[in-house]
């Protein structure tokens, strides 16, 4: 008896150190609220949760990329707010112009959207690979300036007239019984997964944000990886805002202004370092749905909203108190 | 007493969810007592100002004292409409009978709406206006005229003459609702000596408000109007006063809380539009309690609007619009 | 007529801010030599290899390769010609492993993927062929600096190299690993390889090198066969002036009252087990032993940085175990580790700052509190000048020095107020031989003065000379303690390994 | 003629190279404002600038202590604003205790609205220096947990009820013709620059910033550099949110929220770097200076409120690559 428990203990410690502390949280959270809500651990509910994190996730994902080398960025929400803005004015003056060809009219519209998010990206590429701006200021200026645009574009009033099957598709519809957007999540995360961990490329993000002389010296372009990495970043959050665009069925200006320390919190708790050169992709998807899930799990639990903003704020900072304790072990492991 | 508000006076618009529609005044009075302890879900954008609070009391009182169940969720800003439909579908998930919804965005909602009306589930907006047509039942006036009563009132009083400078402060750039104020106003003003000589988005926090306010009087030192949101009102008032500028830069706000009141009352500021925001809270839930119950309702209501001033103070009831003194914020009514 | 040549410079010239680093330096290497660069610190020498092997680019010159002029613009280009260079200052990332290091930027690819399976694979291979005992799953991280230099080696051996570069890469290994690359070294020449070599020990050139050129103040003096070199004319040549001994004669007066005992020291992390030792007053205590041995983890477990798990450390009568630097060097110890750049230096902080970051809490104050700017500034001054920084600017960023200079700066933590135990790890890593006569110069004159010194070296010869006594470790354990006649290369190497060989 | 124009760049580049970017865009912004609007340049104004700066300047200084030792503090936005309604209610409750002795309520008001700031500033502390969590993600939580307080605490209805007197003093006074808020600044910021630059315990925060271990083996205890900096830099940020208080005559849950990256660019354009370890205090207080200049001055020149988010953005970025250019000059000159 005693030695099985001493086996198991053992169990959960491997996987502590090999799988970090975020599957841990995420039973821990799963089991709670399923204590306090008869609601929570029903597979729609699931699912639902499921479906609302895939925004944060996606964003986090391109934000890891940033942090991966050290950097940061701060445009992601505009560059949501600014692809949800641009894609749906063109999407709608698409659908205007050749009523009949809705898919063409979608298609325009939604490659509109993330070439405009993209731009974002671009302008903060240039800026940080080639006139050396820090990644910090580089973005946050232009989420002012992107911002500035996406509200003269629109009056600040939203934009609607997109073709219905464009929400019914992306925003709402399913396949083989699953939402659209988490299939278009998880094929980005799985096409992410192989760029990252099976080609070349991938170390070179890790290495530029360990040590980027070493890169440099090792005959890597520093430039190029972060010239990538900003672009990766924003045509991820565009896409992101394209999603969300078509769940809301307007194009707004004001989304995501929550998701730059949102996403850079995800990434934290998934054990990316913000010194660069840290963090695991599938990580940080367990960081995006676990911080969706306690949202989600306190609604359903009916905690008050402002003991939620409390909570949420303790969550953070034991999960990361957690994950140094893990780190300890994992360096006794080791030696 | 609060308890017993009705029957108030609204006006009521029939064809409903049409602010062009002909409309009508009637008395609304609410139900006794529900028949059942219904589960309400309200959706706010925030709780971090008095004006919701205000509708906050509104729900509250109202839900206890028809007796039903109330989870109040709120997303935490303007900027946060993806927060709020997850809450709503979140809420639902958890077992809400009917949805009220002071809503962050004009279109922005109306799939989710569709959705859960597609479960039979009632959805109420109340404050902030939504377009779609799916919509049970609007307890709401809507923000334009708001602006366009301070900037009627403003034009009633210098109909012509010599031009009086109004610096306008309508709120964050791109919040549905500040952008109609902004259109109401304008509007409002239209044809009159009243000259809105620089119009100053910026967020609602006071310090930002603040800032604006004193750039302002910089900018325009024969200034004779500060005219915008009750934030600003506010905050105008100790810089009036510091500057010695009392009486002559008046100020008006264009929806009412607490600190707007106060200003009224001590003459600090000239006057501001109600909107009975606890009225408005209050028949949301009555409406939704109706709707689940089979009962008559009026679909589209919203209190009339009138403009509190120094002058009508007095005579002046605010229970219809702000929450008690000491309110705290409720979340859930049992 | 450079037809004969594999790679050459032509009035090669490199402006750094303020500095002229290069000065019209014309160089060439033939195939299958290996051509030794030697120069004072700061003479140039990692700026010319920089600008050969496409890490930085020239101000002006051109570079030739078999005639053809080439001009690199960045280490991947230089590599595409067979150029490839280990640098003094290292590469290695320190999240990835030995493996992922040394393939980084020249991965084995299998279609568009990674082949992780073939790089494993070599990255053995090749680390077995240079008779390095290191795992190649390890993160690079948790390496010693011997063990990242071994790592780097790696790196430019890993591919066909027509050119391969060296900046000091013997700088703290010891000479186990140094005789493995000097055997491979050996095998590259036959290939036909040709090979540039920068070091500051001087036996080194006379082993494997073939002809040296020696630079001074980023000018090339001259370009000499190795076999009509001696000592004498190449210090000559890189200074300017005739300089003495490199070791200096070292007369202590009998120790004094014992300054550090350690008893059975074992680090937590079994980095070291059961480590007895002591120093006295006025001694210079060494510490010897291969890479990984455990000959720094005893001293960093004596100064607070290694956790303690069980034995004693006593400073000056006081049990001191476990307590942390602060409390160490409040009672008179100083550790200098030996990884500049990682554990000892503020790079982007100014020389000045650097070097009284220790005493500052002991700085003369006005008034009790207040920092005196001028005297602050005037103990600077003095610093620099006994240490004989070059260039002699103090405000300069420690980044913008060359390797042996912030050797210097580190240096001068230890005078910069009075200590009763030093504690020197490596202390001459990169340092040219000009210099190092002056820190041993120096060291020597602290000793006499009755301060307590311990040296901990990857440089054997160091030891022997500088040294009254000296351990040396093996595995984590004290495996002799030599002094006297047995203070010689022959009985302490036969120390190094484990073995049941009988060892002084 | 000529050679005198030679020398005045030669001049100019000293300057420049001395005293950094922000001097000239400082002049050049007076410039370009006082062409663009006539009431710019007026003593008045310029008073009026110096005050409102005064809060960003303060919160920026605290931020710059986080920053040389390589954290964030992300959570000054909410310390302002705990300190903000915690200060007001018991402000308001000591004076209805004892209406007579105002400036008695008005000091108790203060320490306990600086207290409870500080007690985050505290939380903070403790978790970077001993619990070793990110300060991103501990300021960032923090910031959370203190938000969700405050607006438990109040509701989000400003606390009224003050002695007039209070924002009479603190908020409005003036001494000598100059406004009390800017004595305030000016007398911790001389105390501030005499701690780091002419006390021992300055170099530390620069040292711990820079390396850490370096820091630790010269005998400088990281944990209570890193301490002490999370309070001083909370006891700032309380300190103005007091100042706000005073100004604002009510106790407010909602100020404070653009402080944080306010705060980071106004250090960053100010040179002091992400990385740790390189910054200097006066040119944090030109760097807030220039921010509120820049946003005052396109208030006066009547630039449109969407127009005034791009120049914003726009100016952040040229700031940060000028400096860039600076520091390739101050290397040629220094060597
Ligand atoms: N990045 C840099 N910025 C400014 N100056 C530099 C830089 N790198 C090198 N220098 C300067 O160039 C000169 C030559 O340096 P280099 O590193 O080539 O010397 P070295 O001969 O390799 O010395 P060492 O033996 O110490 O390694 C020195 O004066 C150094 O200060
Ligand atoms: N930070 C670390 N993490 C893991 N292992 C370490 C670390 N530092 C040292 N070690 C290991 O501890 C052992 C002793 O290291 P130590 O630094 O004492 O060796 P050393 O003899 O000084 O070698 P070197 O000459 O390489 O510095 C080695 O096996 C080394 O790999
Ligand atoms: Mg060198
Ligand atoms: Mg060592």
């Amino acid at each position: 008896m005693e030695e099985a428990a001493i086996r198991t203990v053992s169990i959960i410690k491997k996987m502590f150190v090999r799988l970090g502390i975020l599957p841990f949280l995420l039973v821990i959270a799963l089991v709670l609220f399923a204590l306090m809500s008869d609601n929570f651990l029903t597979g729609r509910n699931l699912m639902n949760v499921l479906r609302q994190s895939v925004y944060l996730i996606m964003v986090s994902m391109g934000q890891m990329f940033a942090l991966l080398t050290g950097g940061f960025d701060l445009s992601v929400g505009t560059t949501l707010a600014v692809s949800s803005v641009v894609g749906a004015l063109a999407m709608v003056a698409a659908y205007a112009a050749m009523p009949d060809s809705i898919y063409l009219a979608m298609s325009l519209g939604i490659l509109a959207g993330i070439g405009a998010g993209t731009l974002i990206g671009v302008a903060n590429a240039v800026g940080v690979a080639f006139f050396n701006v820090s990644p910090f200021m580089m973005s946050l200026g232009m989420a002012s300036v992107g911002f500035g645009i996406a509200l003269y574009l629109t009056g600040g009033v939203p934009v609607y007239g997109m073709p219905v099957e464009f929400g019914n598709v992306f925003g709402f519809g399913s396949m083989l019984g699953i939402p659209v957007p988490i299939w278009v999540v998880a094929v980005i995360a799985a096409l992410l997964a192989v760029f990252l961990y099976k080609t070349p490329y991938g170390m070179y993000f890790y290495a530029v944000g360990s040590n980027s002389k070493a890169a440099h010296l090792s005959g890597i372009s520093v430039r190029k990886t972060l010239f990538l990495t900003y672009v990766l970043c924003a045509s991820l959050a565009a896409t992101t805002g394209m999603l969300l665009t078509a769940r809301l069925d307007t194009g707004e200006a004001n989304i995501g202004a929550s998701m730059p320390l949102e996403s850079i919190a995800a990434c934290v708790i998934a054990g990316v370092s913000l010194r660069g050169g840290i963090g695991r992709l599938e990580n940080v998807v367990l960081g995006g749905l676990f911080i969706a899930l306690v949202q989600n799990g306190m609604n359903l639990a009916r905690i008050e909203s402002y003991l939620q903003t409390v909570v949420l704020g303790v969550l953070l900072i034991l999960a990361v108190v957690a994950d140094q304790a893990r780190l300890r072990l994992v360096a006794s492991e080791k030696d | 007493n609060a308890q017993d508000w009705f029957p108030y006076s609204v006006e009521s618009w029939n064809p409903p969810f049409n602010m062009e529609s002909p409309r009508k005044s009637i008395d609304y009075t609410p139900l006794e007592r529900a028949s059942k302890p219904w589960e309400i879900c309200v959706s706010f954008p925030h709780m971090k100002d008095a004006y919701w609070l205000g509708v906050n009391y509104g729900v509250a009182s109202e839900a206890e004292r028809l007796g039903v169940k109330m989870q109040l969720v709120e997303a935490g800003g303007y900027t946060e409409l993806n927060t709020q439909i997850s809450q709503i579908e979140d809420c639902v998930a958890a077992g809400a009978d009917a949805v009220v919804i002071g809503a962050i965005s004009f279109d922005g909602l109306n799939n989710l709406v569709s959705e859960i009306r597609g479960k039979g589930i009632p959805v109420i907006d109340v404050i902030n206006g939504m377009s779609s047509s799916e919509l049970s039942a609007k307890s709401l006036v809507s923000f334009g005229e708001m602006g366009g009563k301070a900037g009627e009132f403003l034009a009633q009083k210098h109909p012509g003459g010599e031009k009086v400078k109004v610096a306008w402060f309508p709120g964050p750039a791109g919040a549905g609702w500040v952008e109609a104020g902004n259109t109401g106003f304008i509007e409002g003003v239209q044809g009159s000596a009243i000259e809105v000589v620089d119009t100053k988005y910026g967020d609602t926090g006071k310090e930002a408000q603040s800032a604006l306010v004193e750039d302002a009087l910089e900018t325009y030192p024969d200034l004779d109007y500060i005219a915008g949101t009750a934030v600003t009102a506010e905050a105008a008032i100790p810089i009036l006063r510091s500057r010695g500028l009392e009486g002559d830069v008046k100020v008006v706000s264009y929806y009412f809380t607490p600190g707007v009141d106060r200003g009224i009352q001590r003459g600090q500021i000239l006057a501001a539009p109600t909107d009975s925001t606890v009225i408005q809270g209050r028949i949301a839930i009555d409406q939704a309690v109706r709707i689940l119950e089979n009962k008559d309702y009026h679909k589209h209501v919203g209190p009339a609007l009138y403009v509190v001033t120094t002058d009508n103070h007095g005579d002046f009831d605010k229970t219809s619009t702000l929450a008690p003194d000491g309110f705290k914020p409720v979340f859930r009514v049992e | 007529m450079t037809s004969g040549h594999l790679i050459a410079s032509r009035a090669l010239t490199r402006d750094f801010p303020g500095v002229r680093a290069l000065d019209c330096v014309d160089f060439d290497l033939k195939r299958g030599e290996v051509h030794v660069l030697f120069g004072e610190n700061g003479a140039g020498k990692s700026t010319l290899i920089s600008v050969l092997s496409g890490a930085i680019t020239p101000t002006s010159g051109e570079i030739l390769m078999e005639g053809r002029t080439i001009n690199p613009a960045s280490v991947h280009e230089a590599r595409q010609y067979g150029i490839s260079a280990v640098f003094q200052e290292f590469s290695l990332i320190p999240e990835l492993t030995v493996q992922e290091n040394v393939f980084l930027g020249e991965e084995m690819r299998r279609g568009m993927f990674l082949d992780k399976a073939g790089m494993k694979q070599e990255s053995g291979k090749l680390l077995e062929q240079l008779g390095f005992n290191l795992d190649p799953e390890r993160r690079a991280e948790t390496l010693t600096r011997a063990e990242q230099q071994m790592v780097e080696i790696a790196k430019a051996f890993r591919s066909q190299v027509s050119v391969l570069i060296l900046d000091e890469p013997t700088a703290s290994l010891t000479d186990h690993e140094i005789r493995q690359l000097f055997s491979l070294i050996g095998t590259l020449k036959k290939r036909g390889v040709g090979i540039i070599y920068i070091t500051h020990r001087m036996a080194e050139i006379y082993e494997i090198g073939d002809r040296v050129t020696v630079l001074r103040d980023g000018r090339k003096i001259e370009t000499m066969e190795v076999s009509k070199a001696d000592d004498e004319t190449l210090i000559r040549l890189m200074t300017g002036r005739e300089v003495g001994a490199v070791f200096p004669d070292i007369d202590l007066p009998p120790p004094g009252e014992e300054i550090l005992s350690l008893d059975r020291i074992t680090a937590r992390s079994g980095a070291i087990s059961g480590v007895s030792m002591n120093l006295k007053k006025g001694e210079i205590v060494g510490l010897a032993g291969l890479a990984g041995s455990g000959k720094s983890a005893a001293m960093q477990a004596a100064f607070g940085l290694l956790p303690v798990s069980s034995g004693k450390v006593t400073l000056k009568g006081e049990d001191m175990t476990g307590r942390p630097p602060v409390e160490m060097i409040r009672r008179g110890m100083i550790y200098l580790p030996a990884d500049r750049k990682n554990e000892g230096l503020m790079m982007r902080r100014s020389a000045g700052e650097n070097m009284r970051l220790v005493s500052l809490a002991r700085a003369p104050r006005q008034n009790g509190w207040f920092l005196n700017a001028k005297t602050e500034k005037q103990s600077v001054a003095a610093l620099a000048d006994k240490l004989k920084l070059s260039p002699n600017r103090p405000a300069r960023a420690v980044d913008h020095f060359s390797g042996g200079n912030q050797q210097k700066v580190m240096l001068a933590r230890s005078i910069a107020q009075e200590f009763d135990l030093i504690v020197l790890n490596d202390p001459t890593v990169g340092v040219d031989v000009g210099t190092r006569a002056s820190i041993y110069r120096f060291i020597a004159d602290l000793a006499m003065a009755g301060t307590g010194i311990i040296i901990i070296s990857s440089d054997l010869l160091e030891i022997i000379h500088l040294s009254s006594r000296a351990y040396v470790f093996s595995r984590g354990r004290i495996r002799a303690e030599v002094s006297g006649k047995e203070l010689n290369e022959e009985t302490m190497l036969t120390c190094f390994f484990e073995d049941d060989r009988e060892c002084a």
